[in-house]
């Protein structure tokens, strides 16, 4: 179970979040000049980090707000959490594989 | 040549206090090179390993795996085995691993103890029903045993089942493959390192890879930490772990990990013979043929390589099994543990060529890897030997994902409306 | 009378309180204070069980959570729990416990001749064998199965109740031993929320078994006592006892389980039985202790080899002797404490073998002093005895211990104590992803760095003196409630005692016996699941390198007991195996949970009516009261149908099918999910999120839409109004109502948060009743006063605001059956009211509620899908032949995926109708369609039936189906092979079968 | 409009009324169904003074902007008419017991023009009152968040879950724990049950 900072409503437990996977992922705007590589690229493909991720989650229980995770995919730490829009915090991106 | 497993090479070697028996498998050190080089030491990739050998008369290859033999999903699972799914493609793959699965421990002269139980998947409401009609009317015109289970008959077999889920979940009916069952997961691995050894194949653990070797668009070898292994075709079959493999040889993948758990009781005597799954409350759940009930939970929603899974999943998990099952509720968890599932986002597999010649994939199957092994490693190893997919697995392409031909395992997933 | 092996003083039971139980059927006396298994020590009874796979007899082996051995089937019937330790179960009047795995009993088990063909059945014998005839395998399976196993399931429902609960504290201490109690202390005198958490009964831990120690000058149980009292008296601290912390999970987030009945006799029906802790603890101390690890010779397993630290509780804590004559058996200085307070208690101590060449340390001096016999440099070769230890033979060691010297002593005995050192407890650390490292000076694995919010402390952390373990506790405790964040309110120091701990000794990972190993002796390294020495070789003769494959092979470690008592021997053993040190072999992983723990705790109260919340409507009870069979939507109960006395379920749904077409039907329609969407920018969202175009929507109307995933599949359809300029509500599936807001959430906070739009639920808000029929404008009319209901005024697909029966509504022309229709929303707490209105007054046009079903058929007829029945995940707009509603000149969410390679494939499956050649034949649902009928399988299936019913309006059955290329395929025969070996053969028809033109609709 | 009587309660299948206790006893839970609050959604966004105006004119009192605080009528901060719940960074909620003030027709006049949204949802939810002594042993049974008085203050407020039902906490002041928790309708029933069960071993009463 774990703990995550809503950047809203502060520390929280992870049954009230939904995940949202991999963040930074934008929405293409010109999704027609795409080729199907392109397009499904965007779709379904993402790097599935092993350390360090960023990834998007929702206080779903809670303020109903999306907001930015850094978490390390394998001890489950949470390193940072900032808002939907804004880049992520300087972090010490290992890999650990 | 080995000695071959009996009862009779049994006795004789009861005379000589069992000091006699030769090592199952060999542990080499690395060649330099090799013709091919499955990397993962997992049922898959022993599996690809043997048929390379025996079918293809690829002899010159080495498994490299991290850590040791069958110690990823292969010894995680609950061991479940059934073919009966619902799209053509898949059921074709599954049924063919099924009939491999039926003359398995005479092929391998290893009992995998694959043991044709029956297993049994239930509906709690009218989507599900009509989700069984389909899927058990479309195996049964692929050719794959699959029948469709009142409750009076669901409880016939099942006798400690609560059929009216004490009116929450109340089980309206169940489909059944009885040829389904279960199989005694380390001995898979086992089996098959010891019968791909027996043909040649170099099998080396501890042995992580850090990276590819690619010329002009072709791989050329392994970078490990035993150092460089040159190898004309690379397989790469690494539950868990596909997407940080691949992104070594700079392939981006649709998969996600996530963390599933399952744990087992203490064990009792028999108590339930098949094997009992129910989608709509996620649980299920089988008895080992040690007496300890085997049961399989839901996976963590967030990527996760930590290979162990969350309580409230658990709780979850365990508060379905007791209400399927009231008199199992004084019973108690002795162990539980993680794996990491590779998700694809269509439920279905990858076995496939890459944009990098020579190096094949093979990950993504979700909850479904164990019960697909052999047929895995066969179609694997053909693709790889052949250098283009086998009609069995063309559907199981890489490239679908561009075109949209999905293989959407979720299938019917329920929608209430 | 008090049991024979009772001492008549001394101990921690109470002499005044007598309990009687059963064990075998046979009645004992035990006192309160005891646990099954010192009242059954007090009453001579050592063999309790037979082993799992040679049913070789088997004792009692220790006094705590580590038994492997004295594994106790406990009560009856529906009330039973397999598997208990003895070791664990207090006794409570009227107890009954007995045996397992025996037959027929454990005195007499006829399955003992496994024991004397062991030699055919090592570890790993069934990978090599049963595989001839292959058929014969699942005969073999049946016969392992029934032998496998150890106690019974229950044989019926689980009358108990059980309990679970969210906790957060400072700082959780768990184990309340010495190390503990001082750490509770330090932690609570500092004003730190504490839990404070303890597996046994009482606190006090070692010390119970230890009562000469001194703690601050007094003796250590009144020590036990004051700490208790002040830790009583803090409002910041809770002491959870009988409770086990089992497993340490991510973000410092710790399960424990509280037994609070079992030990009742009495057991009070408000009480749960046990209750889960799941406990958010911003620190832990683990202060678990040590577990005593027996010595690995050869038949170590026989009724009356016990752990020395055991003998010692049975003697100090129980006052009950084990034995009357006992040889202590050890390596190091600390088992001579058991030897001395043995002898003191009246057992002879018959000899004390000692395998360090010199026995030496201040315990071993204080046995010399008391004149016991000492047998340094030997080793117990062999033991002897069926059904309890009877004699051993003790051999003198070769000077590297490899090999006994040739003739031993034969010394009678009826109790081995054995020592082989100790075990930190270090699961939770373990489990907590803390590192494990090996202290050569200890042989034992120790806690290395913690990984989360945690401290280990005393004998769990290699500190094994007490005076250590208790400056260690306070220490830990004072550090966690400061890096809790506490400021310390008061000083104290830490409790004082005597710092000595069981060196010096000697590591002999394998006793060598008076033959080789695996010819005859067996020296057990996990008795549970009778795994030898010889096993652990054999694997690793094998091949079976790894630790974790000597493990699976031989199953060493994987029983009940989860190893806690033979892991670290059998890493040792396989370390000399392979001549490297220990840590190279590597530790198995330390799975939770610590001890099993219940399943039924872990469901709590989520049982029944309670697993899941069954959502009502506001109508719910009319319907109930008219006799409404439900349908689970989702968590929704929704009416099915409406049954008449004495009418089946097709009758009803016939009836109020009909109903809806000749004269008026309502139907309960508050399980629509509703979403308020407001803001200037409410129609440029809306475009972008449905598939057709939505700026021009005029305020006052209505339109249908159509969701995709990104994917380009329907997710989800439904009417949205315009309510005003910048204000609209949407309508979504009952199901879907939460998946789409968050997916409108998601886009709309992810995507575009340029866009001034706010959503809000209010799906509840409204009780929605929708009628429908020819008389539903008339029904209406003389409801309402303010709503002109002429079809000019009030046109399919607008609303209108105004009053029905007297309640302010919104009332929708909009229709999912195909006929008039309206929809009327009503503030949610008057949706009775409007319910009891309609029905009355629609009594002249007979006004028949209708259910889902008869919804389904009445949709049917018309061709309307329903999202998650006709579609699954895998359908588009276009397979739908719903292109009419996918525009062309916009984006919307998934739209490019509409166009990608394998979308304009000619064998996408496409939604048609399908009718029987035989009008009364109703297709099943979920029924597959060939084109051609083969004598067997395999046949090419084309598609597959989505929905099917007897439709009355149409006189015949109708059904949709997606099938490959259906549109092509019009008045096409397809065929549909049934389970019983039946064809039911139909063609391909239009989607819509009644009612084509819609005018019904718009009448 | 239509007689009040007609109204019905989420919870009034439950006849609680019937079941108050005069007389208590030693029950550790008390609980109780608060039907009928008027509750008004409000969106916006605080750094806008405009609709921080807006909100205060109609209100009476300053929005709240710490997460998970309520102003109360009784507190001097507190608008005369409404209790103001912060849910999130650009969400409250008003609630009033009283049937009469439009609350929140008199918001949409004030916020006309601005990016603001008012939605009433107070038909879509019941209120249980849950207090005693025991209030916080039995909350914690179905709830992760930490109600000790050091976190979870008089005053407080909170969305959650309770066992299996998303919810608002709102704790009130009162010398014993005291909690108000909204759910919507549709899991009343369910959520009451389940509460009551769950207090059943401190002994739980229906207070009037």
């Amino acid at each position: 179970m774990l703990e995550i900072n809503c950047p809203y409503c502060g520390p929280r437990f992870e049954t009230e979040f939904s995940y949202g996977g991999e963040a930074h992922i934008e929405r293409p705007k010109d999704s027609e000049n795409l080729s199907d590589e392109e397009w499904g690229d965007y779709v379904f493909m993402n790097s599935n980090t092993k350390g360090v991720f960023l990834e998007r989650w929702v206080h779903t229980s809670g303020c109903r707000r999306w907001f930015n995770v850094a978490r390390d995919t394998v001890t489950y730490e949470v390193l940072a959490v900032y808002e939907t829009g804004s880049k992520p915090p300087k972090l010490d991106l290992r890999k650990d594989v | 040549m080995k000695s071959r497993y009996s009862i009779f090479s049994l006795m004789r070697n009861a005379l000589s206090y069992h000091e006699k028996w030769p090592e199952a498998w060999r542990s080499p050190e690395p060649k330099s090179s090799y013709d091919v080089v499955i990397v993962g030491g997992g049922g898959h990739g022993l599996a690809t390993a043997y048929y390379l050998a025996k079918i293809h008369g690829i002899r010159n290859v080495a498994v490299i795996e991290r850590g040791w033999l069958g110690g990823g999903n292969t010894g995680r699972n609950t061991t479940i085995v059934r073919s009966n799914y619902l799209w053509d493609e898949s059921a074709g793959l599954y049924e063919h691993a099924m009939k491999l699965w039926e003359g398995l421990s005479q092929e391998l002269n290893y009992n995998v103890m694959f043991s044709q139980r029956g297993v049994m998947n239930l509906a709690h409401n009218q989507q599900d029903l009509r989700d069984i009609a389909r899927r058990v009317n479309a195996n049964r015109l692929n050719g794959i045993d699959s029948e469709f289970l009142t409750p009076h008959q669901i409880k016939d077999l099942v006798p400690i089942i609560d059929l009216r889920g004490n009116g929450r979940y109340p089980v309206l009916g169940a489909s059944n493959q009885r040829r389904g069952g279960t199989a005694r997961h380390d001995a898979v691995a086992w089996g098959y390192a010891r019968r791909a050894d027996e043909h040649g194949v170099h099998i080396i653990q501890e042995c992580p890879v850090t990276g590819f070797e690619i010329e002009n668009g072709r791989v050329t070898g392994v970078q490990t930490a035993k150092g460089l292994i040159k190898a004309k075709k690379v397989g790469v079959v690494v539950a868990g772990h596909a997407s940080v493999v691949a992104e070594m040889a700079g392939l981006r993948l649709p998969v996600v990990s996530h963390p599933l758990q399952a744990l087992v009781s203490e064990p009792v005597k028999p108590v339930i013979d098949t094997v009992v799954m129910s989608n709509a409350i996620h649980a299920y759940i089988s008895q080992s043929d040690k007496g300890e009930l085997v049961i399989g939970a839901g996976v963590d929603k967030y990527v996760g390589y930590g290979q162990r899974g969350s309580l409230p999943v658990t709780e979850e998990t365990l508060a379905a099994i007791c209400e399927l099952f009231p008199s199992l509720k004084r019973m108690r968890m002795m162990r539980q543990w993680g794996g990491i599932v590779d998700t694809c986002p269509d439920a279905s597999p990858i076995i496939s060529k890459t944009p990098v010649e020579g190096f094949f994939i093979n990950c993504g199957w979700g909850t479904g890897g164990f019960k697909a092994t052999p047929g895995s490693g066969w179609v694997f190893a053909d693709t790889i030997a052949n250098d283009r997919p086998h009609p069995l697995n063309e559907a199981f392409s890489l490239e679908r994902f561009n075109s949209g031909y999905l293989v959407d395992e979720h299938g019917a997933a329920a929608v209430a409306h | 009378m008090p049991a024979r092996f009772r001492l008549t003083e001394g101990g921690r039971i109470d002499r005044s309180k007598p309990i009687s139980f059963t064990f075998n059927g046979k009645v004992y006396q035990g006192f309160e204070g005891d646990t099954l298994a010192s009242a059954l020590l007090a009453n001579g009874v050592h063999l309790v069980g037979r082993s799992f796979k040679y049913h070789r007899p088997r004792g009692i082996m220790s006094a705590g959570a580590e038994e492997a051995n004295a594994l106790i089937q406990v009560g009856e019937g529906a009330r039973t729990d397999p598997n208990l330790r003895a070791t664990q179960i207090e006794l409570v009047d009227g107890l009954k416990a007995s045996s397992q795995n025996c037959w027929p009993s454990v005195e007499f088990d006829v399955s003992i001749v496994n024991n004397l063909a062991s030699r055919l059945i090592p570890s790993g014998f069934y990978y090599k064998t049963f595989m001839w005839p292959a058929s014969l395998w699942m005969t073999y399976e049946k016969i392992i199965r029934n032998a496998a196993g150890l106690g019974k399931a229950p044989e019926g429902p689980d009358p108990d109740k059980y309990d679970k609960t969210f906790a957060h504290c400072d700082v959780l201490v768990t184990g309340a031993g010495p190390t503990g109690l001082a750490a509770a202390l330090s932690a609570g005198r500092s004003g730190a929320r504490v839990i404070l958490s303890e597996q046994d009964a009482t606190l006090g831990g070692s010390l119970l078994s230890e009562p000469d120690q001194q703690i601050d000058g007094q003796p250590a149980l009144e020590w036990v006592a004051a700490a208790r009292a002040e830790l009583e008296g803090l409002d910041n601290v809770r002491i959870l006892t009988r409770t086990q912390t089992y497993g340490y999970f991510d973000h410092n987030f710790i399960g424990l389980m509280e037994n609070l009945t079992d030990h009742l006799k009495d057991k009070p029906a408000n009480l749960p039985r046990h209750r889960l802790w799941k406990l958010r603890a911003k620190q832990v101390v683990i202060a678990t202790g040590a577990i005593e690890r027996p010595l690995v010779f050869s038949d170590n397993d026989r009724p009356g080899i016990m752990l020395a630290s055991a003998c010692r509780t049975y003697v100090n804590r129980y006052g009950v002797k084990p034995g009357s004559k006992a040889v202590v058996f050890t390596n190091n200085d600390g088992a001579y404490a058991a030897a001395l307070d043995m002898h003191k208690a009246g057992i002879h101590i018959a000899a004390v073998v000692d395998l360090r060449a010199y026995a030496e340390g201040p315990l071993t001096e204080k046995a010399r002093d008391a004149g016991l016999r000492i047998l340094d440099g030997h080793a117990i070769t062999a033991t002897a005895g069926d059904k309890r230890v009877k004699a051993v033979q003790v051999t003198r060691l070769s000077d590297d211990g490899e090999s006994a010297k040739a003739v031993g002593e034969h010394i009678e005995c009826d109790l081995v104590a054995v020592s082989g050192g100790w075990n930190p407890t270090v699961h939770l650390h373990s489990q907590s992803r803390g590192k494990i490292l090996f202290d050569e000076a200890h042989a034992c694995f120790v806690p290395g760095d913690s990984a989360q919010a945690s401290s280990t402390a005393g004998a769990c952390n290699g500190s094994f003196g007490l005076g250590a373990c208790l400056s260690e506790g306070y220490d830990a405790g004072l550090a966690a409630a400061k890096a809790a964040g506490i400021k310390s309110r008061k000083k104290g120091s830490a409790p004082q005692a005597e710092d000595r701990d069981f060196l010096p000794a000697r590591w002999l990972w394998l006793v060598p016996g008076d033959k080789p190993l695996g010819h005859g002796g067996k020296h057990f390294v996990d008795v549970q699941n009778d795994v030898t020495a010889a096993d652990l070789h054999l694997a690793l003769r094998e091949g079976y390198r790894s630790i974790e494959h000597v493990k699976r092979y031989t199953t060493t470690g994987m029983g009940t007991d989860q190893g806690k008592t033979s892991n670290v021997n059998a890493i040792a053993i396989v370390s000399q195996y392979f001549g490297c040190p220990i840590p190279d072999v590597g530790v198995t992983t330390f799975r939770p949970p610590y001890t099993p723990v219940t399943f039924g705790v872990f469901a709590g109260r989520d049982t029944g009516d309670l697993l899941d919340p069954a959502r009502k409507t506001p109508m719910h009870a009319l319907h109930e009261q008219a006799g409404a069979a439900f349908e689970d939507v989702g968590q929704w109960k929704r009416p099915w149908y409406f049954p008449h006395e004495g009418e089946d379920m097709h009758a009803a749904v016939n009836r109020e099918v009909r109903a809806c077409r000749d004269s008026l039907g309502v139907m309960d329609a508050s399980t629509l999910g509703k979403i308020d969407i407001q803001g200037k920018d409410a129609a440029e969202f809306l475009n972008r999120v449905y598939t057709n175009a939505w700026l021009k929507l005029k305020v006052g109307s209505c339109r249908y839409g159509l969701m995709l995933g990104e994917n380009g599949m329907v997710m989800d359809d439904g009417v949205t109004s315009r309510l005003g300029e910048n204000h609209f509500l949407m309508t979504t599936t009952s199901g879907n109502a939460a998946p789409v807001l968050a997916h409108l959430e998601e886009y709309l906070q992810t995507e575009w948060p340029e866009l001034e739009v706010y959503l809000t639920s209010v799906t509840e808000q409204f009780a929605t009743v929708s009628i429908a029929g020819p008389n539903a404008r008339k029904l209406l009319a003389e409801l309402t006063d303010d709503i002109d209901l002429s079809a000019d005024a009030f046109p399919f697909m607008t609303w209108r605001n105004g009053t029905v029966a007297g309640i302010p509504a919104r009332v929708f022309r909009i229709s999912f059956t195909g006929d008039l229709s309206y929809e009327i929303n009503v503030p949610a707490s008057y949706g009775a009211a409007l319910w009891q209105a309609v029905m009355t007054t629609g009594e002249k046009y007979a006004i028949t509620p209708y259910g889902t079903e008869a919804m389904h058929v009445l949709r049917a007829e018309k061709g309307f899908i329903i999202v998650g029945q006709d579609t699954d995940g895998s359908v588009t707009p276009i397979d739908l032949g719903m292109d009419w509603i996918v525009s062309k000149t916009k984006d919307f969410v998934g739209r490019r995926s509409l166009y990608r390679s394998d979308m304009d494939k000619p064998d996408r499956k496409q939604l048609v109708g399908l009718l029987t050649d035989s009008p009364d034949t109703v297709l099943p649902e979920g029924a597959q369609l060939v084109e051609k009928i083969e004598s067997g399988p395999t046949m090419a299936m084309v598609g597959h039936v989505t929905s099917s019913y007897h439709s009355p309006n149409c006189e015949r059955s109708i059904a949709m189906a997606l099938i490959k290329g259906g549109r092509a395929r019009m008045g096409q025969k397809l065929y549909s092979p049934q389970a019983d070996g039946k064809v039911i053969t139909c063609s391909v028809s239009d989607v819509v079968f009644y009612d084509k033109e819609g005018e019904r609709t718009r009448g | 409009m239509v007689e009040a009587y007609l109204r019905q309660s989420p919870l009034s299948q439950l006849a609680l009324p019937s079941r108050a206790a005069e007389e208590t006893g030693d029950a550790g839970v008390l609980m109780a169904e608060r039907p009928f609050r008027r509750i008004v959604n409000l969106r916006g966004d605080p750094k806008s003074e405009a609709f921080q105006n807006a909100a205060k004119s109609v209100l009476g009192a300053e929005l709240p902007l710490t997460p998970n605080s309520t102003t109360s009528p009784n507190t001097a901060a507190a608008s005369k008419d409404a209790s103001l719940l912060w849910l999130g960074p650009d969400e409250w909620w008003a609630i009033s017991e009283d049937e009469t003030p439009p609350l929140a027709d008199k918001l949409r006049d004030a916020l006309t023009g601005q990016h603001a949204a008012v939605t009433d949802v107070g038909e879509g939810y019941s209120c249980i009152a849950v207090s005693g002594p025991n209030a916080i042993d039995t909350l914690a049974k179905g709830c992760t968040l930490d109600f000790h008085d050091s976190v979870f203050a008089p005053g407080s407020c909170a969305q959650s879950d309770m066992a299996k039902a998303a919810v608002v906490f709102r704790r009130l002041e009162d010398e014993t724990p005291s909690f108000e928790i909204y759910v919507r309708s549709s899991f009343a029933e369910y959520l009451w049950r389940w509460i009551e069960d769950a207090a059943g071993e401190y002994g739980v009463a229906v207070s009037a």
